[in-house]
């Protein structure tokens, strides 16, 4: 038997495409930079030469129109994806995925879901600075109707790009550039329900819980490894899907580990790390931690350009490290 | 800052102009039938609404068109269920036009479980796919790029189905419109966009919002087929509908038809807002007024010994006590349950 | 000395506008509806008269443009306000407000900030629906470089949003239209630096802290009334400024009340209450609170229309006495 | 989905057209020397930054303007310090042709704290209000609405300053072009459009993307007075840009310029990107570049014996050494310090 082959996320997401454009003929793509060779990184590469230009559209800079007309080509049966190539651009298109979207059964009494899929791709660093990478997948979370998916493995960006475009609901899923070489074998595709996809443990621990989703959720394995050898024996919940977000599985685990930790890509006030640190304060009362939990995020500011900012401005699986052996009280080499 | 600026749509946009019966001469009799119990069905609902509203038995904001059931009864005329129809807040017509369900609609503006959106979305938020109505939403300039997908999609399908989107003068100040424009002209779609221009956005003239009263000279920049014509004359409209529907159709893609026209009541609800803007004042409404689509088509049919008085006049008590009796009904539909708040929020629930 | 007369929030707004264009000649207003008799209730009555219509200027449907328009106005030298009668429809014009203005300063080496006043008001109920009724508060508090104010007196609606035009930095002023009739004598106007504005402590108590922003500030306000005659003796902290958010202040009066009830009119995941509830337990740690912190928002759902269903949407005063009397075992008639 | 269509550009989109050298006659000699001095400037800074990305000293990413000089040129020769200037991620020479700092620029591109934007911004986030350049911000259409502005304040001034927003072919298609034009038509807005037409988004040729190649068919839709030219001429643009920017100064509104030019370079960095697009490919590339716009120029004075060649490349060389010596400097110039990462974020720090 010869050994697995391993495929990056960034491949993984291009493979969910394939399947889902050759399983289902209802399935189209449309976005900037989808004719472009380099314009969405390793993720959709000659999908327009092998499904034609009329299923893998490339347009004009309009992203709200073409976010919107997604919606309308789901409302006549077919099941379409915008791509964003950055979120930050996607912040032209909020009114037709938070105003219209998310809000489109339930105002219409049921009657109709826009089965669209908006996937908007994280893409930071590289001193593109403020406007070229955030991370608001706080704000989607916040918003009912919407389901947001954040993917931190190459399995999950293939399946769970699948699961979304096969839901019946408006689905944001963010894949995050910083984890396009991360690679895994992949088994063979199954299809899944998205309204039953939650967390995932991805580490089993009795010390600590470390939450994140997207590439926080990679952090943290990583910092979890590297606190291992610190004594320190955490346990890794890779979120998933945020909204709705899994509780149960968290509560679950820091009923146990009595101490959380969430590693979060955006930014503080309000966010992804706020609300885990909420519902297990709020679920499991008063003492149910030994210490204070850790919300590790972005500095309240915009992202610099500058490398040497750069570099203290993004958390690393390091960051995570110091943050938590200090919290338990644990050496940590400075 | 603005001033008023010469027109350049002229007599269409001039109230003492073309007020005059219709020349019905070549039309089939039974179309203008048609188009006259249409209207008037039109009209006597949204009198209902408007004394709901008064009575304070409809309770969400109701925008109602009465003064402009032409554009949608001309347009609907070429449309097919399989086709896809767009609206916004004013959207009452666009719904009733295409044949919808007048119990359903008068439920649902009382916000009742028996309305078209299961008494979830009131008079802003329709929809009903059976006819057509794919959904109006109040947020001005939402549903144009929506139409335009629904456009895409009937090209994908290949089976000449075309999408209609309804929006009006106001509208058109929002970049969408040149966004779903742009992309309606480059990838082809069959979408028909249709302005209703009635000259003012709530309170505000077009003049004091644009340089031009002339919503159609955005469809020629973005290339497509462009026309603007009296809104207030059904025969008009339906002629101008008619070859671009069919175009879009046959895979020639999208234009644009501005109709021009006047609302008789309010920005929102039934009171006639005199005042408001440069230009709105009891004279002009009273001009308007005497452009009436309904009186216009209604005189032409009586010269023209279609129909007697006496006869029109039955037709509409007809038209009256039963869309009384539709209304008293929906008056006593029930409300949505308190399960309802959650049940729709994602896909799931019966359909 | 006769009875001071007391001035209405819708007023207040208007007094503060009255104030800051009859004394700075670079303050102007800029949104849809400023000639309108009703578009705005009562916050900007025949401003226009007063101060002409080159200052106060009603636009075309165009949220995205008008609102950038401020931007660039501020940029050389003046102090304009955008007014976005409903925050729904502001949603069109978030990238001027969250990538152009929160990060113009930063981005150009703080050589030049837009002091720009965006004004949202919040304007629900009334069976308008989905997409008339937002309260999106928690997103722009979750911005770096955006103020972000909520004033829940007459008083501050007045002098907050007068503080918030001085200010040199983009500040997001929210109010509510269900505060329009809330009424209180007014002194003389202090013009207040925005940078020191923080939480208001409106009732000193020692059983339960209860904080909220803007109409929930004053829900909280009633609840505690109704709670004193249970013998539930609460504090009541007003956020007033949400971004940044005053945290000493909400902390002190946790660590003294040991009791925690956020109301707010947002949703709930990532939402301003699940911020304070962070906070808490993230800065006194565990064992700080005596019972479990309560968040009380909105359900997870659009705003539905019809009456029966906006009824049980929002959340009352009496839904805020019955959580928090069940929370601390108190006694409630049902 | 879309297929080459006709131009409505002709010659002006036309590579094979318009590449004589200008008609310098009736110029003053004093003028084309500074223009071409200006232009050979810009030319030669994107050139070291082009150098400095391929050896990884500039990381950010650099939208290179080689090919496009004239238009920046052309148009400041007609503006003042007092205008407000606004560009988006391709604004090296928008900055430069207003006699910008070479150094601050070449700094602010290394990410360098005496850069123009302290090193918080790089290449694609640059301001210098001295010169009247109120900032450039990468996002697509985003600074077109932020120049209404200025020229709002401008006209509330009412000192005669004018606002100029530089963007691009695809930046036409954000919905908010059409906005920003309608909001200036309405309230007389001075305001100079300038629509560098490249015929490109990033890899899509125009012809993908639009019906029309000619993006000056908006500014006449919103009824400003718009020309098409070709932008590779510094004397047209500057002539072009006279007229317009001195109505916009006397009271009399906004226009719109549309000056067809050609990259040189890749979307983003030094290559060449060719074979992109439709038509993008080496032979487009080779036929525009014998539409250089320095060529041009020079070659005309050159023929008008206006100076020799030996003076030219004399000046050339000079030139080439100053800018040497600015881009030594800034190699070595201090990156901004840790605190800078939350200074900025809100005003007070020192301006
Ligand atoms: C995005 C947005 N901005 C503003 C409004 C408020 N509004 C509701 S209807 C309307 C007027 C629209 O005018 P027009 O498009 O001409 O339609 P009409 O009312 O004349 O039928 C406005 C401004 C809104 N609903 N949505
Ligand atoms: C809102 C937004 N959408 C997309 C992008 C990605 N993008 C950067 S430059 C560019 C091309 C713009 O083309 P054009 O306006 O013609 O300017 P050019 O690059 O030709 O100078 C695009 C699409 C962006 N920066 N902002
Ligand atoms: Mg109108
Ligand atoms: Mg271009």
């Amino acid at each position: 038997m010869s050994e697995p082959r391993s495929t990056s996320y960034g491949d993984a997401i291009r493979q969910g495409f394939e399947y889902l454009m050759s399983t289902n003929p209802k399935v189209f793509a449309i976005g900037q930079g989808l004719w472009s060779p380099w314009y969405v990184g390793s993720s959709m590469t000659d999908l327009d030469r092998k499904f034609g230009r009329e299923r893998v559209i490339d347009t004009p800079v309009s992203e709200l129109a073409c976010t919107a007309a997604a919606i309308g080509a789901s409302l006549c049966g077919y099941r379409p994806i915008v791509v964003h190539p950055r979120m930050d651009f996607m912040l032209l298109a909020v009114d037709p995925i938070v105003n219209q979207a998310a809000k489109w059964s339930h105002m219409l009494g049921g009657r109709v879901a826009p089965a669209l899929t908006v996937r908007a791709i994280v893409n930071r660093g590289g001193e593109q600075g403020a406007q070229h990478s955030q991370s608001l997948h706080a704000w989607f979370a916040h918003v009912p109707g919407l389901r947001v998916v954040m993917p931190s493995t190459a399995r999950d960006a293939r399946d769970l790009l699948i699961a979304s475009v096969l839901c019946d609901d408006p689905v944001l899923y963010i894949d995050d550039r910083w984890l396009y070489e991360r690679s895994e074998p992949l088994p063979e595709v199954r299809e899944r329900d998205l309204r039953s996809e939650g967390c995932a443990r991805r580490r089993l621990g009795g010390d600590i819980t470390l939450v994140g989703a997207g590439y926080s959720a990679y952090l943290c394995e990583q910092a979890a490894e590297q606190l291992a050898g610190l004594g320190v024996d955490c346990e890794v919940i890779d979120a998933r899907v945020i909204n709705p977000l899994d509780e149960a599985t968290i509560l679950e685990s820091c009923s146990r580990t009595r101490a959380l930790c969430v590693v979060d890509g955006g930014w503080r006030p309000a966010g992804f790390a706020s609300e885990v640190l909420a519902i297990v304060a709020e679920q499991l009362g008063p003492s149910a931690l030994r210490a204070a939990p850790l919300r590790i995020t972005l500095p309240s500011a915009p992202a610099p350009t500058s490398r040497a900012l750069e570099q203290s401005y993004y958390p690393t699986a390091e960051t995570v490290v110091r943050a938590v052996a200090k919290q338990l009280g644990v050496g940590v080499a400075a | 800052m603005s001033a008023l600026r010469g027109s350049e749509l002229g007599s269409l946009a001039d109230p003492a102009e073309l007020s005059a019966a219709l020349d019905v001469r070549r039309e089939p009799p039974l179309r203008l039938l048609r188009f006259l119990r249409d209207m008037l069905r039109i009209r006597i609902i949204e009198e209902v609404v408007a004394e709901w509203v008064e009575r304070g038995l409809a309770r969400a904001p109701c925008h109602l068109g009465i003064g402009q059931e032409a554009v949608a009864v001309g347009v609907s005329a070429h449309l097919e269920p399989r086709d896809r129809v767009f609206g916004g807040h004013r959207s009452h017509a666009h719904y009733l036009a295409l044949g919808g369900d007048v119990y359903g609609l008068l439920a649902e503006i009382l916000g009742r479980h028996d309305g078209v959106s299961r008494g979830m979305g009131g008079s802003m938020h329709l929809v009903d796919r059976a006819v057509g109505f794919h959904g109006s939403v109040p947020l001005v300039g939402a549903t144009i790029p929506i139409a335009v997908g629904a456009g895409l999609a009937a090209k994908m399908d290949g089976e000449g189905a075309v999408a209609v989107s309804y929006f009006g003068d106001g509208a058109s100040e929002e970049g969408v419109l040149h966004e779903s424009l742009n992309l309606a002209a480059t990838f082809g779609i069959p979408v028909l966009f249709v302005c209703e221009n009635n000259l003012y956005s709530s309170h505000l003239d077009i003049a004091q919002r644009q340089p031009s009263d002339r919503v159609a000279r955005f469809g020629e920049a973005h290339r497509i087929p462009s026309v603007s014509i009296d809104g207030n004359d059904v025969l008009a409209v339906a002629r101008a509908a008619q070859p671009l529907i069919a175009r879009a159709r046959a895979g020639e893609g999208a234009a644009l038809i501005e109709a021009v026209t006047y609302r008789h009541r309010g920005h929102v609800g039934p009171k006639e807002d005199v005042d408001v803007g440069l230009r709105r004042s009891l004279d002009e409404l009273a001009a308007w007024k005497r452009r009436d689509p309904i009186r216009r088509l209604a005189d032409a049919m009586l010269a023209a010994n279609l129909m007697t008085p006496a006869a029109f006049a039955a037709h509409e008590r007809a038209q009256r006590s039963e869309i009384a009796a539709l209304a008293q009904r929906a008056e006593a539909a029930p409300y949505p349950p308190q399960s309802a708040l959650l049940d729709y929020v994602f896909a799931g629930a019966a359909r």
